[in-house]
């Protein structure tokens, strides 16, 4: 069998390997663009992430610095304790509403004795200034402490939201002009009392730990509740999603005998992940809160219906990673006596444990940031108080960060609108420090083979 | 040179370790291995010479039951290993191949370092009370296996980054170290150099004092060097199995002279 | 169960936080949990049953419906009280630098609806500008965000706009002379043109709002209170000349308005800590007074408001 | 807390029968311990899950019969010394079966391939509790609604008053239209992406690159449905539509497409990135080896050897792009009508749930009972593209070695 | 029966195909090829051997710049082809490694049919022009493989369905097909019996009528049957070049010597 290149192989003359001959230019140069579609697709993706992440940054660093007011308020009895006796119990029955009158006093007697003088100036103006959550910090401090009644005492109050929004360069003299919540000369006084030290902007503790606050008080608002709920509902899902994801698919893709039934298992599953999520609130509702019972606005009920709608999430991409190992792996394994178990919790499951958690990281993602199975099930909700510690805390009402982002942007009040892009920003931290581990997992297990 | 220093052919014991009987291997419609009637005795080595592609491995596979995990393929007949068959439902293919090992063709080191390689199967097993029993089972596989010296310095590297034949004497340390009953090995010198051949060889000598042994090789002369008897593969057909002084010298089958005179393939 | 739990209407949701708010500060009893998942949601969980395991209250932007009113009582939810907080103004609204617009509710009817009467004639909607429908308005493109379908507020907007624009405007009996009868005339009425003008919002008023941004030229149905946060990027039309504001509505001059309720259990007054006086206190006048926090957040309190305090603190339930 | 104070109980126990377990399968193994079939952690093992699953057993089924109602809520600690009780007699069988000939191993092994296929039972329960959850509502949506109008009408326009148009073809229409976009996007941008990670980019770049792009998928959906409001749509209104002449909404199904195109990458890429790096060196050799460009290589040798994990990569998009409200609502608009021309507005059947279930309209109103049948309806059809998909897989699956 | 039928020693040719010039290779910080000086003459074929983990395989990667797929793997020193170096940044190593074909050690068919296996290289080199002439290529490749009529009724099957002597042999056709300039063959035979040894040396012999083959082999038989040069490699450093005859027969180097005599692996 003579196999020279003369007869159906087109003879090719030793060409000079510098010189590239068309063919071979015509393919590098579809080489080039290969190579180009690649950069461009990460530059693609690059970009909007980049600009993606820009707004939200923009958007929502303001949330994390907060305007305070330092003002001496004179505790007046007469307001605060009519019956005179000092007892709590007496005393609680005032009002908010109340204190709110003897702070709009302390605000003006401020401005007063700075002797600013604002043309046009009105008491509504001045009395502005101050958030409503005030009232409430001064009711507190007194209740606990009812000697305090009658004397005079620094307290550190924030500020209105559009004062807040004013050294934040979110309100500007021109809109002030139309808004009816604010004027110009509230602006000014504002600016007045800073360049005097009393009015002062700081970093905003108190948005990492406050609870949710109603409408009329964005400057009080924070993710703390957001953020234990999230973390509570987390917790339900990695200690259920990611062991439980990874057993299915370990049978699946493993020990299944490949029939009728796996094949139902197998559809079923990828169709579980096109349920749009609100579906699974539904189930939610009717299986754990109508039929088993469990509280509604919970971080039990909220994890496990995440659970559900993530485990798909995490089968799919754990049975990829399990089918692309080699099968000369499980055999060596096997020819060595390992167990078929064996074979796959020492070798497989290592080799496919890059892209087992791409599927966590992925569908953590999606678990964390997902708030229409929420609706149903009661967490998408104003809740002001925080939740217990573990595990008592499963049970108590709780929000969601997404949940608290999805509930700011649908306030009236455009000061909501910076804390739902600061919730933003703590999701996303939150997210990368949940993944960090993960990504650093997996660029250990990522080898060739 | 090339010298044949052909171990004297003790074919003293008896025992019978492996007998197949009737064995049929399909892949698929494709019928592999038709009517395989073999006995493999204890304490010997048993070559199996054929052209390529003839169903060597195939048989080889049968016997720890390595084909149950090609999808396709279908196993008929009887293999018994000391008289139970290992077909049977009750036996358990986890405890069959951890008697009977196997070092594969196509050398397919685990992607872990070369002392995990080696350590897994006595890990597994529980053949090592503590680390330093252990290191001695690895250490003594890898030199019985002809690489330990090209080795010790770099245990903790992957087995994947040897070189090819390196991979292949890693394979047979692997399969050595959890000291089977029966080793079946498919053609493990295929990628080694005359010295390291007869390195291996010489194990595979050492080993048949206890073991039997299953070698499938290309290489006549290693056929006539190392075992005690032969079974010579055509077409999926068992054609001839004897002593393999008798094969080499004596055919009895027409197609077993042609093959060992080169005539076909 | 320590917390009162609350669930139901978006519109109502702002008004029962500020409530939840004050009274978590003011009184010994935690911070009832607010829920928003729409009138019907709310009304279905509050019809589920009595129990710990169901809501108290249900927030609702409409009164309950009758077919509501059966699935509670098969399910043993049969004592209701109905409380009705104020009521909500629908107002227009533009980008706060496009023209002021003076509307009557005609120029929506005119300017929305799918089949419009031009010359005696029942004809389709092609009108493109807002000066095409009335010479007074400005020369803007007619582009409208009106709330979706799944809103109360689109109920409110048909019937006292779109419908009470037909009927001005004679439209309605030009369809009847056409040969409709009239339930079909009323439907034609509130058909809106499906060409684009009349945009559905499925979403809230933020998402009207940032519609408006990135399409100047539109105009969009807000809430009073929402329109009062956001004065700096809105301009409000008027209404047959009527500026919207709590007074213009309380008086009952500016005329699209809806109530706002809110349902209790009354089985579950005495079991559910605090449940009573939240109901109390919500009603109060420091609350949903004139001068209470509500109204100064955009709620139209309600001139009958003492009744209400009765009926609730009698725990007077519907019938 | 009795019965969390009996699981823990139990806990202990099965600890101490696991020590139990294998010192004593040390001793009856005697100096040999490859004369045991099992290894003795494998022993231990045994005899801790015989104490632990008997009494797990008597817990669920108390905790399930407590809910149902059947047994009184104060029979907690009865239900925790029976089940204690149980893991005990457990331990003490687990013990008794110690033996040379045990099979612990196959045991131990058997007991835990249970629980994987027990694992596996769950997406089987999820999808009838799903249906279950759904197909009552929906059966009394036809009840009150005809289901040839449904399936069949072209219009959708619910009304409060009632007398609505349901028809699902519209957001059918719209479904797939915008999730069929945003494959456009995602899938080439993704598997290029994905092609230039794992073959191209040094392990730096891909170091950090891979976790960026995920991060694409943990924004939050608001913020995409801002982008596409704010930016997007406004951008594609003045600079496509107007001047081709194709309308001029602000959002439109394009809109939606692109954004959520753009949200959908990572699904694409992150998992393809794994699936091609596990595809085994010496098949790139082979082809490198035969003079093909790399890119040859990957097209014509790697991508068809990856293939059935892409396919699972891009199912899990579509499966995201069908279930995916936020992007549509402010995207593409709440409209729901059948249009060719990509630059209109559009609505999908997720959305119309949503907003159906939350809206305020009567809970009983075919209005409000329509998203049940409009879910069972999303439901069945993805189940019928899933069956293809996986039919089309197993057609065209390369299996490499 | 073992002959060693050599065929006529005709070192006609005088012109160099390649020449390497101090070649290094490490492997991160293992240095695996030493200060390599070797010319590859055309229409010859060059044996490497060498005990293995020596460095044959290295070498023989860096040729056609393999090696380059390796991330630890650096090559220095230049190797010319045709006196135009490799290693020079102008030269598209794609095009290489179309002139300089190689058979790898381990068999690495694709997972495609048989048929698409073979014909892959000439379809990216677009060497057919319609079908008919690629089947043509294709069976004209897989014929001087040995494998034609093995595999003649099964083209459209799974190349990875093969046997391992199959599989290696389906590689060697699939380089074949691309007609290289310079084929590089790692240990082509070591899967193969002795007759389809035998057909794919005579593949190579008809080879070398044109081209340029550089074959790696632990045979020193086939060493010494096939090749007209000889290069030993020990231990990362090429230790003796030189005509076939002469190194087998007056090795100068004293571990040539050990090594073909086999005191040396
Ligand atoms: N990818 C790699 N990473 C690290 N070391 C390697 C790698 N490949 C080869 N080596 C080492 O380089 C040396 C030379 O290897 P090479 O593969 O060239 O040997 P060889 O001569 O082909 O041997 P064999 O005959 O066994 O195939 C060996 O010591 C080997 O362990
Ligand atoms: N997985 C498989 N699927 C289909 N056919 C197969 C498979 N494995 C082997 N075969 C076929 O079965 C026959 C016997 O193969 P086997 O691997 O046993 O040959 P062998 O004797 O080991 O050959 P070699 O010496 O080349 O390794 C061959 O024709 C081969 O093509
Ligand atoms: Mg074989
Ligand atoms: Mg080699």
């Amino acid at each position: 069998m003579p196999l020279s290149s003369s007869a159906a192989l087109p003879d090719r003359k030793p060409a000079s390997l510098l010189e590239q001959d068309a063919r071979t230019k015509a393919r590098n140069a579809a080489e080039k663009r290969f190579r180009l579609y690649g950069v461009a697709a990460i530059a693609i993706s690059m970009i909007a992430l980049v600009v993606l992440l820009a707004t939200i940054l923009t958007g929502g660093a303001g949330a994390f610095r907060q305007t305070y007011l330092n003002i001496p308020v004179t505790l007046d009895a007469a307001v605060l304790d009519p019956k005179g006796n000092r007892d709590p119990a007496e005393m609680a029955k005032v009002l908010t509403l109340s204190y709110g009158r003897v702070l709009d006093a302390a605000v003006e007697a401020t401005v007063a004795r700075h002797g600013i003088q604002i043309e046009g100036l009105t008491e509504k103006d001045i009395d502005g200034l101050i958030s409503k959550e005030a009232s409430a910090q001064v009711r507190d401090r007194v209740l606990a402490n009812p000697d305090l009644v009658g004397q005079t005492v620094e307290f550190d109050v924030l500020t209105g939201g559009r004062i807040d929004g004013y050294f934040k360069g979110r309100v500007t003299m021109e809109s002030a002009e139309r808004d009816s919540n604010t004027s110009p000369q509230q602006l000014l006084l504002a600016q007045e009392l800073a360049d005097r030290g009393e009015m002062v902007t700081r970093f905003n503790w108190n948005f990492l730990t406050n609870a949710d606050a109603s409408d009329q008080r964005p400057e009080a608002a924070g993710v703390g509740v957001a953020i234990l709920g999230s973390f509570y509902m987390m917790l339900v899902v990695l200690a259920l999603a990611v062991p439980i994801g990874i057993a299915a698919s370990i049978y699946l893709e493993e020990f299944a005998p490949k029939n009728r039934i796996t094949d139902i298992i197998e559809v079923n599953i990828s169709n579980l992940a096109a349920v749009p999520s609100i579906v699974f609130g539904i189930l939610g509702l009717a299986a754990f809160i109508n039929f088993a019972g469990l509280p509604q606005s919970a971080p039990i009920v909220g994890g496990l219906v995440l659970t559900l709608m993530t485990l798909p999430r995490i089968i799919i991409p754990t049975r990829a990673a399990l089918k692309a190992v080699p099968p000369s792996i499980r055999d060596a394994a096997l020819g060595v006596g390992a167990s078929k178990m064996q074979s796959v919790f020492h070798h497989v499951l290592p080799l496919a444990t890059p892209g087992i958690l791409t599927g966590v990281i992925l569908g953590l993602a999606q678990a964390l940031g997902e708030t229409a199975p929420l609706l149903l099930i009661g967490m998408v909700a104003f809740i002001r108080d925080h939740p217990d510690g573990l595990p008592g805390g499963l049970f108590d009402p709780a929000s969601a960060l997404p949940v608290q982002v999805y509930n700011w942007t649908q306030r009236s009040d455009p000061a909501f609108i910076e804390r739902a892009s600061g919730a933003i920003i703590v999701l996303l931290i939150f997210l990368l420090c949940m993944n960090v581990l993960a990504i650093w997992l997996r660029r250990k297990f990522e080898r060739r083979w | 040179m090339y010298d044949m220093n052909r171990p004297e052919k003790a074919v003293s014991q008896t025992e019978t370790k492996i007998s197949a009987r009737k064995v049929q291997v399909y892949y698929g419609d494709k019928h592999a291995l038709k009517d395989v009637d073999v006995d493999i005795l204890d304490k010997t080595v048993t070559a199996f010479i054929g052209p390529s592609g003839c169903g060597k491995s195939t048989f080889l596979r049968c016997i720890n039951r390595m084909n149950d995990t090609i999808p396709i393929a279908r196993v008929e007949g009887q293999i018994l290993l000391d008289n139970e068959d290992v077909y049977d439902r009750r036996v358990d293919p986890v405890q069959l191949r951890a008697k009977v090992g196997m070092v594969f063709q196509k050398p397919n080191p685990f992607p872990k370092s070369i002392y995990d390689n080696v350590a897994y199967g006595p890990r597994i097993h529980g053949l090592a009370r503590n680390r330093a029993e252990l290191d001695g089972i690895v250490e003594k596989a890898l030199r019985g296996a002809a690489l330990w010296n090209e080795v010790k310095d770099r245990l903790s590297e992957p087995g994947t980054g040897l070189s090819g034949g390196q991979q292949q004497r890693l394979c047979i340390a692997r399969a050595v170290a959890t000291s089977p009953e029966v080793l079946l090995m498919d053609e493990p010198c295929s990628a080694l150099d005359p010295i390291a051949t007869a390195q291996v060889e010489e194990l595979i000598e050492e080993l048949r004092s206890q073991f039997s042994v299953v070698i499938v090789t290309h290489s006549m002369q290693q056929a006539a060097r190392v075992s005690q008897k032969t079974a010579f593969f055509h077409l999926g057909n068992l054609v001839e199995y004897g002593d393999t002084d008798d094969i080499f010298t004596r055919p009895r089958d027409s197609r077993t002279e042609a093959y060992i005179s080169g005539r076909i393939g | 169960r320590d917390q009162i739990q609350v669930s139901g209407s978006s519109t109502v949701l702002p008004y029962s936080t500020i409530v939840a708010e004050l009274f978590g500060e003011n009184m010994d009893f935690p911070v009832p949990v607010v829920e928003s998942g729409g009138t019907g949601g709310g009304l279905q969980k509050f019809c589920e049953g009595v129990g710990a395991n169901t809501i108290d209250i249900a927030n609702a932007s409409r009164p309950i419906r009758d077919g509501e009113r059966e699935t509670c009582t098969a399910n043993g939810v049969t004592d209701i009280i109905e409380v009705r907080i104020g009521y909500d103004g629908i107002v227009f609204a533009n980008s706060a630098n496009g023209p002021d617009f003076a509307y009557t509710p005609a120029d929506w009817f005119n300017a929305l609806s799918a089949k419009v009467v031009r010359d005696g004639q029942v004809v389709d909607n092609t009108a493109a500008n807002w000066n095409e429908v009335n010479p007074d308005l400005p020369e803007q493109e007619i582009l409208a965000f009106v709330p979706g379908t799944k809103h109360g507020t689109r109920e409110v907007f048909e019937e006292k706009v779109i419908l009470a624009g037909c009927e001005e405007s004679g439209a309605m009996e030009a369809f009847v002379a056409s040969g409709m009868d009239e339930d079909a005339a009323e439907q034609a009425c509130m058909t809106l043109r499906t060409d684009g003008r009349a945009v559905d919002i499925d979403g809230d008023y933020t998402e009207t709002l940032a519609r408006i941004e990135s399409s100047p030229n539109g105009i969009g149905v807000f809430g009073l209170s929402f329109y009062e946060n956001n004065t700096d990027k809105l301009k409000v039309g008027t209404i047959s000349g009527v500026t919207p504001s709590t007074e213009t509505i309380a008086s009952g001059e500016y005329p699209v308005s809806r109530p706002l309720f809110f349902y209790v259990k009354k089985a579950h007054l005495g079991e559910i800590q605090g449940l009573q006086e939240f109901v109390e206190f919500f009603v109060a006048d420091e609350i949903a007074g004139p001068d209470g926090p509500l109204a100064e957040y955009g709620l139209v309190s309600d001139p009958e408001l003492a009744a209400t305090q009765e009926a609730v603190a009698a725990g007077t339930t519907m019938q | 807390m009795p019965l969390s104070w009996a699981l823990f109980a139990n806990f202990l126990l099965a600890a101490a029968g696991y020590i139990v377990g294998r010192s004593r399968a040390f001793a009856t193994a005697g100096p040999d311990v490859r004369k045991l079939h099992s290894r003795p952690a494998y022993h231990g093992a045994s005899v801790g899950l015989a104490a632990l699953l008997p009494a797990l057993a008597v817990l669920a089924a108390g905790a399930i019969l407590r809910l149902a109602g059947v047994l009184s809520s104060d029979t907690g600690p009865i239900i925790g010394i029976v089940a204690l009780i149980a893991a005990i007699a457990g331990l003490g069988f687990g013990v008794m079966r110690i033996g040379r000939e045990y099979q612990a191993r196959n045991v131990v092994e058997h007991m835990v391939l249970g629980l994987l296929m027990l694992c596996s039972l769950i997406a089987i329960v999820t999808t009838a509790g799903i249906v279950l959850s759904l197909v009552f509502e929906t059966g009394h949506f036809f009840r009150v609604y005809d289901w040839k109008t449904f399936f069949f009408g072209t219009e959708w326009t619910p009304r409060f008053q009632g007398n609505s148009q349901l028809g699902i073809v519209p957001l059918l229409w719209g479904t797939m239209y915008v999730s069929a976009i945003a494959l456009l996007v995602a899938v080439p941008i993704g598997l290029f992406a994905a092609v230039y990670m794992s073959e191209y980019a040094s392990r730096r770049v891909r170091g950090f690159v891979k976790p960026a792009i995920e991060v694409l998928a943990g924004i939050p959906t608001i913020v995409y449905g801002l982008f596409a409001l704010i930016t997007v749509g406004p951008l594609l209104r003045d600079y496509f539509a107007q001047p081709l002449g194709l309308g001029n909404s602000g959002t439109s199904v394009l809109t939606a497409g692109l954004v959520m195109g753009i949200m959908l990458i990572p699904f694409v890429s992150s998992l393809s990135d794994d699936i091609i790096n596990a595809v085994p060196q010496s098949l790139r050799d082979g082809a490198l080896g035969l003079g093909s460009t790399p890119s040859e290589t990957v097209r014509q040798v790697v991508l068809p050897a990856a293939l059935p994990g892409i396919v699972g990569a891009v199912l899990l998009a579509a499966s995201r792009a069908i279930g995916e409200t936020m992007i549509v609502v402010l995207g593409a608009g709440a409209a729901a009508q059948m249009s060719l021309n990509p630059l209109e507005a559009m609505t999908t059947i997720t959305v119309k749930i949503v907003s159906q279930l939350t809206g305020d309209s009567d809970f009983n109103s075919p209005e409000t009972l329509v998203a049940f049948a409009l879910g069972l309806t999303l439901f069945v059809i993805t189940l019928a593209l899933n069956v293809v998909a996986l039919y089309i897989v197993r057609k065209y699956r390369e299996q490499y070695e």
